[in-house]
C-alpha cells in the first residue's frame, strides 16, 4: 500500500535524514580545520537530528504493518533513445518497513560512533577531516537506504566506497594504510563493475530500475523468457547484482580487502567496515531478492555465504591482532547473512544484519577503547585488562555472548533463525546440507574464537606487565563508555524478539505481538520456499527447536572450551599437535587468496596486457595519428596567418581611419555640460514625437 | 470628491515633475541634481497610484510606485556613493569637474 | 472621515516643499525640503487609503534616502562648498547652486514641460471616462497590503526577486565604490617622496 | 475607533445622533489630547523613575523633596525648563536648529497613533501598524541628525552622525525580527497580532517557539540601540561628546529631545508587548467584549506589561557599561542581523513543519489534548 499521498511529509523527512549529515559535510568542508570542537559537534548534532527524524519515521511506520511503503520518483534527467522514446533517469525515495528499520539502526549507531570518535580521535592531527569524512559517509549510507532505484543506490554505493577508501588511508603516512586503501578500492571495484552492468541491462530491458518495477516485473513473469548472451536474463542480472554484493560485503572470493581495511581508525572500522557499509551489500541482495530467486541463484548464494562464513571463521582462529579477529569475524557474520539470503530467510537475514551491526559496532568501539588504553593491538601482550577497563569489559562480554549465540542475546535469535531456516530447507532439498553443516560448524568456531579474544584480552594475568602498568584505570566517561554501554544494552534478544529464538517457540513474553520483527519485515513477494514447503508447519517448528538446541549447545561448547584453554595459555594446539602446523600455515596465508590475485592474476595476466596496450598507445597512436594531426594543423595555420596579415588587416585599418574621421566631426557636439546633453535629448525626443505622431 | 482629488494629484505630479526638471537645469551640485531626479520619480509614482485608485484599475498599478521606490533606493545608494567617491578624487561636487571622459 | 482635509494638506505640503526647494540655495535645507515633499506624497497616498504605499514612502524615502543624502552631504563638505569649480578648464562655470543665467534656462525648460504636461492631462480621455468608480468602500474588500502581497508573491514573483537582487547589487556596489582605495594613495605618496 | 464609540453610545442612548465628521473630529481630538497628555506624564514619570531606580541601584535615596516621595519632581523640572532662557548660539543653522526637536517630538507622537491600548481604544487601526511604527523611528533619526548638524558644533555633529548610523543600522535586525512575528501572525496590524495571541504566557508569541524566544531578545537589544538608551547611548556619551546632539540646546528645546526619547522608549516597549508578550489580552469574565470594564482592564494590563519592560530598560541602563562604536556596529551587523535572519528562516521552517503550532500546543497534542 502506497501511503505517499497520505503522508507527504515523510518524503521531506527522509530527505532531511540524508541531507542533514550532507549539509554538515559541506559546511565542515569549508570550516578551517582548527575549529575542531565546532566541526565535531556539528557532525554529531546533525546525525542526532537525523536519528530523531528517523525514529519518528519508524514510529510512524510501525503501526502500519509490513506491506506499507512510501514512494516518490523525480526525473533527474531524461534522454532520448534511438527510437526517440524518452528514457528518464529518476531519483526517488522508497521507504518501507525495512528501510525505516535500517535508517533507525544506521542513524543511532552512527551517532554513538560519532560520540565515541570525539574521544578516540582527540588530539589526532586530522581530527576535523575525520569528521568530515564521517559525515559524508553517513549521508551516503542514509541516501542509499532511502533510494528508490538501483541507479541512485549505485551513486551512494560509490560514494561510500570513496569514503571507505579515504578512511582506510586516513593515516597515509604509513605505507600499509595507503596500500590497503588502494586494495580495498580496487577489489570492491570488481564487484561494482558487474553491478553497473546489471543496472544497465535492467534499464535497457525494463526502462526502469525501480524496486517496485523490478518486483512487479518478476511477479508478472515478464522477464522470465528473455535471454542475454545465451543465459536466462534474470540469472545473468541476478548474478551480476550478487557480484556487487560479493564485492561490497567481502564474500569469497573478493573477501581479501576487509582485513586490510583495519588500517583505518577504529571508529571508522566500527561504522564502515562492521556496521553499515559492508551490510549495504546484504541490503542490496535483500532488495533485489525476487530477482535472485527468479534467477535460481539461491543455491549458489547459500554456498558462497556458508563458505565465506567458514573460511573467515577459521582464519580468525589464529589471529593475534585484536582488530584482525574482529575483521575476520565480520566477514564470517556477513557470510551468515548471505547464507540467510540463500536459504530464503529474508527476515532472519535482515535481522542478523541489524543485530550484527549493533554488537559488532560495540565490539569495535570496545577494541578501540582497549587499543587507546594500552597502545598496542597485539593480544599476546594484553591479558587481565578486566580490572583496568571494567566498563569496556562488561560491553565486551555482552557482545561476545551476542555474537557467539548464547541464548537471551540478540545473536542467538538471529543466527539461530538463519540456521533453522537452512535446516528446514535442507530437509526438503538435499543440496542444502553442506551449507547447513558449514553454518553450524562456523557457529561453534565463532563462539570459540570470540571467547579466545575475550580470554586473551581481558581474562588471565597480564602478560606484559609494563604495558599493563601504563594502562589507565578506566573511569566512566561520557564520550567513551556511554556509547559502548548503550550499544551493549541492545545486544539483548528481547529488543528483537519476544521469544527465546525469535520464532515464538520458547516464549518470554506471551503475546505474539512481541515478535514485531518477524511481522514487520517481509519479502516483497512470498518466497518460493514458502510456496513449496509452507504447509509443513509441524516440521518447520520442530526443526527450529532442534536447530536452536544444536546451536546453543555448540555456542556453549565453543565458549567453554575456549575459555578453559585461553584464560591460562596463549598457545595450545600448535604446541601439542604437530599435524596442525600445516593447517596453521594455510590459515596464516589466508588460503593463498592474496597470493593468487597478486602473483598470478595481476602479474601474469593483467600486466602483460597492460604493457601491450601501452605499447600500442605510445608507438602507434602517438607517433602517427597525433603527430600527423599536429603537422597538418601547423601548415594550415601558417597559411591562414598570411591571409590575415595581408588581406584582413588592411580592411581593419581602413575602418579605424574612417572612425577617426567621423569622430572628429561628432566631437564638437560634446562640451561636457550635462544639462546641455539633457536639453539636446529633450529636443531630439520632441522632434521624434513630431515625426512619429 | 474623487474627481477633484484626481485632478489635484495629477496637477501635483505635473508640478513635481516640472520642479524636478527645474532643479536639474538650475543646479550644478551633484546631490542637488540627484534631488531633482528623485522629484521626477516621485511625480510618476504619484501619478500611477492616483490613476489606479481612481479608475479601479487592476492592482498591478500599485506595483509601479513600489518598484519606483525600490529603484530609487538602489539609485540613491549607488549615486551617492559615486558622489562621495567623486568628492574624494576631485575635492568638488561640481558636475562640470567630471572631465575625465571629456573630449 | 476628513476626506476633504487630507488631499489639501498633502498638496499643500508638497507645493510648499517644491517651491522652497526651487528657491533654496542651501543644500542641507534643500534636503530638508525634500523630506517635506516626501512626507506630503506619503500623506497623498494615505488619503487614497493606500497605507502600505504611504508607509513604504515614509520608510524608504523619508528615512532611507533622506538619511543617505544627509550623510552624502556631510561627507562631501556640507554647505560650505559653494565656491566656483576648481577645474582650470571650467573656470568660468556657474557656482554650485546655479546662477541667474542657468536659472533662467531652467525656468524656460521647466515651464515648457509644465505646460506640456498640463496640456496632455486635459486633452487625454481620462477625464471624460465617467463615471468614476473609486474604491471607496474598503471594509468589504481584502486589504491592499494583502492583495499586493498576493500579486507580488504569485504573478510577479520573478520581478520581485529580481528587484531584491538589484538592491543587493546596489548595496555592494555602493560599498565598493565609496571605499577609498589604499594603493592609489600609497602610490601618490611614493610619487611625492620621489619628487 | 469613532465608529466603536458611536455604536457604544447608541447602545445606551438610542437617540444619540450627531453629524458624523464633527463628532469624529471631536472624538479624535479628545483622545489624541488624552493620549498625548498621558504619554507626556508617562515620560515625566519615567524621568522620575529613572532617577529613583538608579538611586536604588546605587544605594542612594534619589529625589524626595517635591511632593510625596518626590513624585512631583518632574513637574518642577518642567517648570524649570520652561523658565530657562532659550539660547540659540551664534552660527547655527537657525531653521533646522529650531525644527529638529519638534521633528523628533512629532515623530514620536505620531507613533502613538496605532498603539492598541485596548481592543477598541486604538486611534487608527492601520493594516500596516508594525511597518508604520518601525518606519517612524527613522523620522526621529532625521530629527536627531538635523539637530546635530545644525548646532554647528563638533560634538553635536559627531553625536548626530553616530545616532543616524546607529538608528539606520539597528533598524535592520529589528525589522527582520518583527517580520518573524508578522510571519507567525500573518498580518501587519497590531490589533490583529494581539488577537492572535492569548491571555496566558504560553499563548504569547514569546513562547511560541525557540526562534521567537531568541527574537525577543534580539528585538530588545535592537530597541535599546534604536532609542539611544544605555548601553548604546553613544550619541550622547558624556565622556566623549559632552552631551552629544543636544549639547547646544537649552530650555524647552532640550526638554523636547528628552521627552521624545522617553516616549520613544515607551513606544518600543509597547511594541514589544504587542509583538511578544500578548498585548492587551485580558480575561473576559464572560462579559460582552465591548464592556467598558473590559476595555479598562485591557488598557491596565497593556500599561502594566509595558511598564515592566520599561523598568528593565532602566535597570539595564544602570547596570551595563557603554559600548565602543566599532563594537556597536559589529554587534549589529555580525551578530544581531545574522541571528535575526536565522530566526526568520527557522521560524518559517517551524511554521511549515508544525503547521503553525506553538510549543505549548505541540506538548498538549502529545498528551492527546
Amino acid at each position: 500500500m502506497n501511503i505517499s499521498e497520505l503522508f507527504p511529509e515523510f518524503g521531506i523527512m527522509a530527505i532531511m535524514v540524508a541531507l542533514l549529515p550532507f549539509c554538515a559535510f559541506i559546511i565542515n568542508f569549508f570550516i578551517p580545520a582548527r575549529f575542531e570542537k565546532l566541526i565535531s559537534s556539528l557532525s554529531s548534532l546533525t546525525i542526532f537530528s537525523s536519528a530523531l527524524i528517523s525514529s519518528y519515521l519508524f514510529v510512524s511506520f510501525f503501526p502500519q504493518g509490513n506491506r506499507v511503503f512510501w514512494f516518490k520518483d523525480w526525473a533527474w534527467f531524461s534522454l532520448l533513445d534511438a527510437n526517440a522514446h524518452p528514457l528518464s533517469l529518476p531519483m526517488g525515495i522508497f521507504l518501507d518497513s525495512m528501510s525505516v528499520t535500517l535508517l533507525l539502526m544506521v542513524t543511532w549507531a552512527s551517532f554513538a560512533i560519532h560520540i565515541f570518535s570525539t574521544y578516540y580521535m582527540k588530539g589526532e592531527e586530522r581530527y576535523s577531516r575525520f569528521f568530515v569524512y564521517l559525515s559524508l559517509f553517513t549521508a551516503a549510507m542514509l541516501g542509499l537506504v532511502i533510494s528508490s532505484n538501483l541507479f541512485s543506490v549505485f551513486i551512494f554505493w560509490e560514494l561510500m566506497g570513496f569514503c571507505s577508501y579515504s578512511l582506510i588511508g586516513f593515516y597515509y603516512e604509513k605505507e600499509g594504510a595507503g596500500n590497503a586503501s588502494l586494495k580495498a578500492f580496487m577489489t570492491t571495484r570488481v564487484g561494482d563493475v558487474f553491478f553497473l552492468l546489471a543496472i544497465v541491462a535492467l534499464w535497457n530491458q525494463l526502462g526502469s530500475t525501480n524496486f517496485l518495477d523490478l518486483t512487479q516485473a518478476v511477479s508478472l513473469n515478464t522477464l522470465s523468457q528473455q535471454t542475454l548472451l545465451g543465459v536466462p536474463f534474470l540469472t545473468l542480472v541476478g548474478f551480476f547484482l550478487f557480484l556487487g554484493t560479493v564485492g561490497k560485503s567481502a564474500q569469497v572470493p573478493l573477501q581479501i580487502w576487509l582485513p586490510d581495511a583495519m588500517w583505518g581508525p577504529t571508529p571508522c572500522s566500527a561504522l564502515i567496515h562492521a556496521a553499515t557499509m559492508v551490510a549495504a551489500g546484504v541490503y542490496l541482495a535483500l532488495r533485489v531478492f525476487p530477482i535472485l530467486e527468479a534467477g535460481n541463484l539461491l543455491l549458489l548464494i547459500a554456498y558462497i555465504g556458508s563458505i565465506t562464513a567458514f573460511l573467515a571463521a577459521t582464519m580468525a582462529l589464529i589471529q593475534k591482532d585484536l582488530k584482525a579477529v574482529l575483521a575476520f569475524s565480520t566477514i564470517s557474520q556477513l557470510g551468515y547473512m548471505v547464507l540467510g539470503v540463500g536459504v530464503s530467510a529474508y527476515n532472519a537475514s535482515f535481522m542478523h544484519l541489524i543485530t550484527h551491526a549493533i554488537f559488532k559496532a560495540c565490539l569495535f568501539l570496545g577494541a578501540g577503547a582497549v587499543i587507546h588504553s594500552i597502545h598496542t593491538q597485539d593480544m599476546m601482550n594484553m591479558g587481565g585488562l578486566r580490572k583496568k577497563l571494567p566498563f569496556t569489559f562488561f560491553a565486551f562480554v555482552c557482545c561476545t555472548a551476542a555474537i557467539s549465540g548464547i541464548p537471551f542475546f540478540s545473536g542467538f535469535v538471529s543466527k539461530d533463525r538463519i540456521l533453522g531456516e537452512a535446516l528446514f530447507l535442507a530437509w526438503n532439498d538435499g543440496y542444502f546440507w553442506p551449507p547447513v553443516l558449514l553454518g553450524n560448524l562456523t557457529a561453534f568456531l565463532t563462539a570459540f574464537y570470540m571467547a579466545r579474544l575475550l580470554a586473551l584480552t581481558f581474562l588471565g594475568n597480564p602478560r606484559d606487565q609494563k604495558l599493563y602498568d601504563h594502562t589507565h584505570q578506566e573511569h566512566l566517561k561520557w564520550n567513551k563508555n556511554i556509547p559502548l554501554l548503550a550499544l551493549s544494552l541492545f545486544t539483548l534478544g528481547v529488543f528483537f524478539s519476544g521469544s527465546l529464538t525469535g520464532q515464538g517457540i520458547v516464549k518470554i513474553f506471551p503475546e505474539p505481538a512481541y515478535e514485531w520483527f518477524q511481522n514487520f519485515i517481509r519479502p516483497p513477494l512470498s518466497t518460493k520456499v514458502e510456496q513449496l514447503y509452507g504447509a509443513q508447519h509441524e516440521l518447520h517448528h520442530h526443526l527450529h527447536v532442534v536447530g536452536a538446541i544444536i546451536s546453543a549447545l555448540l555456542a556453549f561448547l565453543g565458549v567453554g572450551v575456549s575459555l578453559a584453554i585461553y584464560s591460562r595459555k596463549t598457545q595450545f594446539f600448535s604446541s601439542r599437535f604437530k599435524f596442525l602446523e600445516i593447517v596453521i600455515e594455510i590459515l596464516k596465508n589466508r588460503y593463498w587468496f592474496d597470493y593468487f590475485y597478486e602473483k598470478i592474476f595481476i602479474q601474469k595476466m593483467l600486466l602483460p596486457l597492460n604493457n601491450f596496450a601501452a605499447k600500442m598507445d605510445l608507438e602507434f597512436y602517438d607517433k602517427y595519428v597525433i603527430d600527423g594531426q599536429a603537422k597538418t594543423a601547423l601548415s594550415l595555420s601558417s597559411l591562414s596567418q598570411k591571409i590575415d596579415e595581408q588581406g584582413v588587416d588592411s580592411v581593419v585599418d581602413f575602418s579605424a581611419v574612417s572612425v577617426k574621421f567621423f569622430s572628429a566631426i561628432l566631437k564638437t557636439l560634446q562640451n561636457g555640460k550635462i544639462q546641455i546633453y539633457l536639453l539636446l535629448s529633450f529636443i531630439l525626443a520632441g522632434i521624434l514625437w513630431k515625426i512619429v505622431l | 470628491m474623487m474627481e477633484k482629488t484626481l485632478l489635484l494629484y495629477q496637477l501635483l505630479s505635473c508640478f513635481l515633475f516640472a520642479a524636478g526638471i527645474f532643479l536639474i537645469f538650475a543646479r550644478n551640485h551633484l546631490i542637488a541634481l540627484f534631488i531633482g531626479l528623485e522629484l521626477l520619480l516621485n511625480a510618476s509614482a504619484l501619478s500611477f497610484a492616483t490613476y489606479t485608485y481612481a479608475f479601479s484599475l487592476p492592482k498591478e498599478g500599485y506595483l509601479f510606485p513600489i518598484f519606483i521606490i525600490v529603484i530609487a533606493a538602489a539609485e540613491a545608494a549607488v549615486a551617492l556613493a559615486i558622489a562621495i567617491r567623486f568628492y574624494q578624487n576631485k575635492e568638488s561636487s561640481h558636475v562640470a569637474d567630471a572631465t575625465v571622459l571629456q573630449g | 472621515m476628513f476626506e476633504f482635509f487630507w488631499p489639501l494638506m498633502a498638496s499643500g505640503l508638497v507645493l510648499a516643499g517644491i517651491s522652497l526647494l526651487c528657491f533654496s540655495r542651501n543644500i542641507v535645507h534643500s534636503c530638508f525640503y525634500l523630506f517635506l515633499v516626501f512626507i506630503g506624497i506619503g500623506l497623498a497616498y494615505l488619503s487614497l487609503q493606500l497605507d502600505f504605499l504611504a508607509v513604504t514612502q515614509l520608510v524608504v524615502y523619508g528615512g532611507g534616502v533622506v538619511m543617505i543624502l544627509l550623510f552624502a552631504i556631510m561627507l562631501t563638505g556640507g554647505n560650505e562648498q559653494t565656491s566656483f569649480s576648481k577645474n582650470i578648464l571650467n573656470k568660468l562655470q556657474a557656482p554650485l547652486m546655479g546662477n541667474l543665467k542657468q536659472t533662467a534656462l531652467a525656468l524656460i525648460v521647466s515651464f515648457i514641460f509644465l505646460g506640456a504636461l498640463v496640456y496632455f492631462l486635459f486633452i487625454s480621455d481620462y477625464f471624460s471616462m465617467m463615471p468614476f468608480s473609486p474604491q471607496t468602500i474598503r471594509e468589504n474588500q481584502e486589504s491592499l497590503t494583502f492583495s499586493l502581497g498576493m500579486i507580488l508573491g504569485k504573478q510577479h514573483i520573478f520581478i520581485f526577486e529580481f528587484s531584491s537582487l538589484l538592491l543587493l547589487g546596489a548595496l555592494i556596489v555602493a560599498a565598493a565604490i565609496s571605499r577609498p582605495e589604499k594603493e592609489e594613495k600609497e602610490s601618490v605618496k611614493i610619487q611625492e617622496e620621489i619628487l | 475607533m469613532e465608529k466603536n464609540i458611536f455604536t457604544y453610545i447608541q447602545q445606551y442612548y438610542p437617540d444619540f445622533i450627531l453629524l458624523e465628521w464633527p463628532f469624529a473630529f471631536l472624538v479624535f481630538f479628545l483622545f489624541a489630547f488624552l493620549i498625548i497628555n498621558v504619554l507626556a506624564i508617562v515620560a515625566g514619570l519615567a524621568t522620575y523613575a529613572e532617577r529613583k531606580i538608579s538611586a536604588d541601584i546605587q544605594a542612594r535615596i534619589g529625589p524626595n523633596r517635591v511632593g510625596p516621595y518626590g513624585l512631583l519632581q518632574f513637574l518642577a523640572d518642567g517648570v524649570k525648563m520652561i523658565l530657562k532662557e532659550d539660547i540659540i548660539p551664534e552660527g547655527v543653522d537657525k531653521l533646522l536648529f529650531k525644527l529638529a526637536p519638534l521633528l523628533c517630538l512629532i515623530g514620536v507622537f505620531f507613533s502613538t497613533l496605532v498603539l492598541p491600548f485596548s481592543e477598541f481604544f486604538v486611534l487608527f487601526n492601520s493594516d500596516v501598524g508594525v511597518f508604520y511604527l518601525l518606519g517612524l523611528s527613522t523620522l526621529i533619526g532625521v530629527g536627531i541628525f538635523l539637530g546635530g548638524y545644525s548646532s554647528n558644533s563638533k560634538w553635536s555633529l559627531l553625536g548626530g552622525m553616530r545616532s543616524a548610523s546607529q538608528i539606520v543600522s539597528y533598524e535592520i535586525p529589528m525589522t527582520i525580527v518583527a517580520l518573524t512575528i508578522v510571519l507567525l501572525g500573518q498580518g501587519l496590524s497590531l490589533s490583529h497580532l494581539t488577537s492572535k495571541q492569548g491571555i496566558f504566557p504560553w499563548n504569547w508569541y514569546l513562547f511560541h517557539n525557540p526562534f521567537t524566544f531568541i527574537s525577543f531578545f534580539v528585538y530588545f537589544v535592537a530597541g535599546l540601540a534604536e532609542t539611544n538608551r544605555a548601553p548604546f547611548d553613544l550619541p550622547e556619551a558624556e565622556s566623549e561628546l559632552v552631551s552629544g546632539y543636544h549639547t547646544e540646546y537649552s530650555g524647552m528645546r532640550f526638554a523636547f529631545f528628552a521627552l521624545a526619547e522617553y516616549i520613544e522608549v515607551f513606544v518600543l516597549c509597547a511594541l514589544a508587548v504587542v509583538l511578544f508578550l500578548g498585548g492587551n489580552n485580558a480575561p473576559s469574565f464572560g462579559l460582552d467584549p465591548s464592556h467598558l470594564f473590559l476595555q479598562f482592564l485591557q488598557t491596565l494590563i497593556f500599561f502594566l506589561k509595558t511598564f515592566l519592560l520599561y523598568y528593565i530598560v532602566i535597570w539595564v541602563r544602570w547596570t551595563l557599561p557603554r559600548l565602543r562604536v566599532d563594537q556597536l556596529m559589529s554587534l549589529c551587523w555580525k551578530y544581531l542581523t545574522p541571528i535575526a535572519l536565522f530566526n526568520l528562516v527557522g521560524c518559517a521552517i517551524w511554521i511549515w513543519i508544525f503547521k503553525g503550532k506553538s510549543i505549548g500546543q505541540i506538548c498538549l497534542s502529545f498528551f492527546g489534548l
